[in-house]
């Protein structure tokens, strides 16, 4: 039944996340055409640039599905949306007034809050899945064909690393509640890091030297490598997400306990 | 106990002048922490920018010899152009958030509403507020560049960081409106600043990638079609037209909000 | 007859405002009891604190023996036990049916006859959606919430407020059937005519501290109000006799209120040659305007 | 048969209870033999605590007007007592007529006499 009241809670943001991801998958396959030629006639002439990667983009589909969805833009629509799936809980109810009803039940706070998390796991992993359905539609569409297996993958590892984003969410919600406070510091104090890391490393990465701080490049750990193979997944990356996820985890909890009503 | 009546009405305008203060005051308490979260946001994004930008600039030199980047083209395109431009927007939409339908699922709507202060001025106060803050944000991460710009052995005329600041603001207001439109007619604490936050992404994404290359609002902010090609400064010509144009466009949106907020019972 | 509620030096400070004061209350089973208070005088923070809403600055207190403070214990609380809160909000999203429910799947012993009795009754529609229910609708369902979970404690923090009179008989009639049924009722209230006919024991609270309590029994038997007229004036030092809760002196007029032994006061004041000696019974609204005033 | 009690009478509930089910007796709506109601059910009805009922019950069991009998419920006491309590009702009321008089002679308005019985009744019911 607590799933029950978590799923409607949410379900609007739900049904705004699937237009969202839809948008950003649809938008960058209806460019793919307009940008190839646009690389292959910078190729051509001698002025123009001459980045590295733009035969891999020309070429290889699966090189641009991964490069502009999931090592850029639908990685981002998709943490906000996993923060904002996050968002809620007994605090929300507080302002709501139901807060006192809620707790009135035989329903210990953790259980309330795993029930948030989960459902917000749920709807994120239906996100991401969704996505996987458009591209293969919209490839379908404009004649590509991409290796499924690839997209999974990058997909399990998206939501595998993305787990840190949802406590992350949820622990910013419960320190500052309402009032969208938490959205813009949440976006703040999350997007912040997220793109001056991955803009750091991937000067570093340029300049071949990967120093310890990649591991919380999070951007890149979500991606992963653009073939990903049982050794090429970056399984540190993973593990220093899950443990600063557990981390998280305790704290809200430990908040959540301590909190009075 | 006894309770004494003392009616003194002798100045009926000074009322109005204190209440309209004080939900001027309640509007800024309520926005008071997304403007300090939005403040910080930008000056810190600034201060990277620039810090970051002389060896950004000797970088992309060394690699491109034939295409110089000047410090007012890189000033312009990263910052005005792109990136602060779109924390801006961020920031004016989440400060533009909140009021009466918002109010109404707390429960606090019905007080509001009961206070002698018509659903008018409570909006209207309210965007106003929304603005200043969102004005002063902006100029105050625009001014920023010039400052330190010296820091980094770089100069940008102040004068100019001010103009861009002022164009981005003003033209803004459209931001700010859609922001207020959004918050009135959406109740759920979440469903107008995920539409909000969906349809502002789409378009400034959008507009970068050709799609919507015609003219829009981006472009008025940044006051594209009066800058000099080549260093990217303003060249004393003003975007008039643009500007009129977005201040319609703001006017239309909170006339529907307004509209919204008189049909809409509590 | 064991205790249910049992608190031992119960406080709770708000920053440097200390809400409840060291409450030392003791509830037994099968009783309807009352807790009268001012608004602010730490009715609801006590009550929260039994059901680990909100925890203790120090002491602390059992129901049914598990210790109210600590997390765990306090989920097996409130599986034995009913609770109505203050803000009768629910959520809005659900509709009455939608919320009942939900709330039926936490509690094995749902009294679903009851349900549909009161929801009949109460002529709560299923289908309407929370946001469009009045506040006093609103009350009647969270009141409908607590009753039917068929537990053996209940708890109501000002069960009848906003209720029309019809619906205030019809709560305090499902009081009196549930509490002749065995289940303990521990109710907070404005409503001092209603604690006279369906409470059998009084508790009142005032500054977070207890300011009395006894069985109903006691209040109407032992509690009286003592007027004397003395021919020459008297000092109110030589009237502190024990049981004498107030002394008020208006020229030759002497008004006490006696909590007990009523008999050895009227002898005393007899001595001192009080002229004629009126012994009157005291409403429990008296006591409690005494109680409180004599305290502010 | 029995009505609901006023809770703001000043009046304790279980005194106005008590005077009903006299004064029931006594108009002979309840005869020797007759069962009351059950403690939850009469509860119920007149919307009052469980524990009131019982101890009106069981103070009137004392004073000899009912008896309980544990399992099967509260009956009024055999017609032979009952009847001579309301020929002692009439001597009463008759006794009470005449020191009326002999009080309006010596000269007391009524309020005064109506002042004296209720001062002395209060004082009854507080030396018992």
């Amino acid at each position: 039944m607590l799933f029950y009241k978590a799923w409607i809670e949410t379900r609007v943001r739900f049904l705004a996340g699937l237009v969202a991801a839809a948008v950003v998958c649809i938008f960058y396959l209806e460019q793919h055409a307009w940008l190839v030629s646009m690389w292959a006639a910078d190729l051509q002439n001698p002025h123009g640039y001459h980045m590295k990667w733009m035969p891999l983009g020309i070429h290889e589909y699966g090189w641009y599905l991964w490069h502009y969805l999931y090592d850029n833009y639908l990685q981002q629509v998709w943490a906000l949306f996993a923060i904002l799936f996050a968002f809620g809980g007994l605090i929300r109810e507080r302002n709501g007034g139901t807060v006192l009803f809620s707790l009135g039940l035989p329903v210990s706070r953790r259980r309330w809050l795993f029930t948030r998390l989960l459902v917000a796991l749920l709807e994120s992993i239906g996100l991401s899945l969704f996505a996987v359905l458009v591209i293969a539609v919209g490839s379908a569409a404009i004649h590509e064909t991409f290796s499924l297996s690839q997209v999974l993958l990058h997909t399990a590892l998206m939501v595998a690393a993305g787990v840190f984003v949802i406590a992350f969410g949820n622990l910013c919600y419960t320190l500052f509640p309402g009032n969208y406070l938490s959205l813009i510091l949440t976006l703040t104090l999350l997007g912040a890091p997220y793109l001056w890391l991955q803009t750091y490393m991937q000067h570093m990465r340029y300049l071949g030297r990967t120093p310890w701080i990649g591991y919380l490049d999070f951007a890149h750990t979500m991606a992963g490598p653009w073939q990903i193979t049982w050794t090429t997944t970056p399984w540190m990356a993973l593990l220093v997400a899950w443990t600063l996820t557990a981390f998280l985890l305790m704290a809200t909890v430990a908040h959540g306990d301590r909190l009075d009503y | 106990m006894e309770i004494v009546l003392t009616t003194n009405s002798s100045h009926p305008h000074r009322f109005f002048a204190t209440g309209s203060i004080s939900i001027c005051w309640k509007a800024w308490r309520e926005s008071r922490g997304r403007f300090f979260s939005a403040l910080v946001l930008l000056a810190s994004f600034v201060v990277y920018a620039v810090i970051t930008s002389p060896g950004f600039l000797s970088r992309y030199n060394t690699r491109f010899p034939d295409k110089t980047l000047l410090y007012s083209v890189y000033v312009w395109t990263g910052l005005f152009h792109y990136a602060l431009q779109g924390l801006w927007v961020l920031g004016a939409f989440i400060v533009a958030l909140g009021g009466l339908a918002r109010e109404k699922t707390t429960g606090v709507a019905l007080f509001t509403l009961g206070l002698p202060v018509a659903r008018r001025n409570l909006f209207l106060i309210r965007a106003w507020v929304a603005w200043a803050e969102a004005v002063a944000f902006g100029l105050a991460s625009a001014v920023l560049i010039p400052v330190l710009s010296a820091f980094v052995g770089e100069s940008y005329p102040f004068f100019q960081a001010l103009a861009f600041g002022a164009s981005m603001t003003a033209a803004g207001l459209v931001v700010v409106a859609f922001g207020l439109f959004l918050s009135e007619i959406f109740e759920g604490e979440f469903t107008s600043p995920v539409a909000g936050l969906c349809t502002l992404t789409a378009i400034f994404l959008g507009y970068r990638a050709h799609t919507l290359r015609g003219w829009n609002v981006f472009d008025v902010m940044s006051a594209t079609t009066s800058i000099d090609p080549k260093t990217q400064l303003l060249t004393g010509g003003f975007h008039w037209f643009g500007l009129t144009i977005c201040f319609l466009i703001s006017v239309v949106l909170l006339g529907a909000t307004h509209a919204v907020i008189q049909a809409r019972d509590f | 007859m064991a205790a249910v509620i049992e608190t031992i030096e119960l406080k709770k400070n708000y920053g440097n405002h200390e809400a409840v004061r060291g409450l030392n209350l003791s509830v037994n089973a099968g009783s309807v009891c009352a807790f009268l208070g001012q608004n602010g005088a730490g009715k609801s923070s006590t009550i929260k604190m039994l059901l680990g809403m909100i925890h203790p600055t120090s002491g602390g207190g059992s129901i049914f023996g598990h210790r109210i403070d600590e997390e765990r214990e306090s989920l097996l609380i409130r599986q034995k036990v009913a609770f109505v809160a203050e803000d009768k909000r629910l959520y809005d999203y659900m509709s009455v049916g939608q919320i009942i429910h939900f709330t039926r799947s936490f509690f094995p012993k749902w009294n679903h006859a009851l349900e549909t009795q009161l929801l009949e009754r109460f002529e709560l529609p299923p289908e309407r959606k929370i946001r469009q229910l009045s506040k006093g609708m609103r009350t009647k369902l969270a009141l409908l919430l607590g009753f039917a979970r068929g537990c053996e404690l209940l708890i109501l923090d000002e069960p009848t407020e906003g209720l029309d009179p019809v619906a205030i008989e019809d709560v305090l009639q499902i009081v009196v059937s549930l509490a002749a049924q065995g289940t303990t009722v521990f109710f907070s209230s404005h409503q001092i005519a209603e604690v006279e006919q369906v409470a059998d024991h009084v508790l009142m609270i005032d500054h977070g501290q207890l300011v009395l309590n006894a069985s109903m029994y006691e209040v109407q038997e032992e509690y009286r109000q003592i007027q004397a007229v003395f021919t020459d004036p008297v000092e109110e030092r030589d009237l502190r006799l024990p049981g004498v809760e107030r002394v008020k002196i208006e020229g030759h007029i002497a008004s006490f209120v006696a909590s007990r032994n009523v008999d050895s006061i009227v002898e005393h004041v007899r001595m001192l040659r009080a002229g004629n000696i009126d012994v009157l019974p005291i409403s429990l609204k008296e006591i409690f305007l005494e109680k409180v005033r004599a305290r502010s | 048969m029995f009505r609901k009690p006023n809770p703001s009478s000043g009046v304790p509930i279980y005194v106005q209870l008590k005077e009903q089910v006299r004064h029931a007796i006594e108009t002979e709506a309840l005869k020797a033999g007759d069962q009351l109601p059950g403690i939850r059910s009469l509860a119920e009805t007149l919307v009052i605590n469980p524990n009131t009922v019982i101890r009106v019950y069981r103070e009137l069991e004392q004073e000899g007007v009912l008896e309980i009998r544990h399992g099967i419920g509260v009956f009024v006491i055999s017609r032979r007592r009952s009847r001579s309590r309301a020929e002692e009702m009439r001597d009463a009321q008759h006794l009470v007529h005449e020191f009326v008089d002999t009080l309006k002679k010596q000269g007391l308005a009524e309020g005064e006499i109506r002042r004296l019985f209720e001062a002395e009744l209060a004082g009854e019911i507080q030396r018992r």
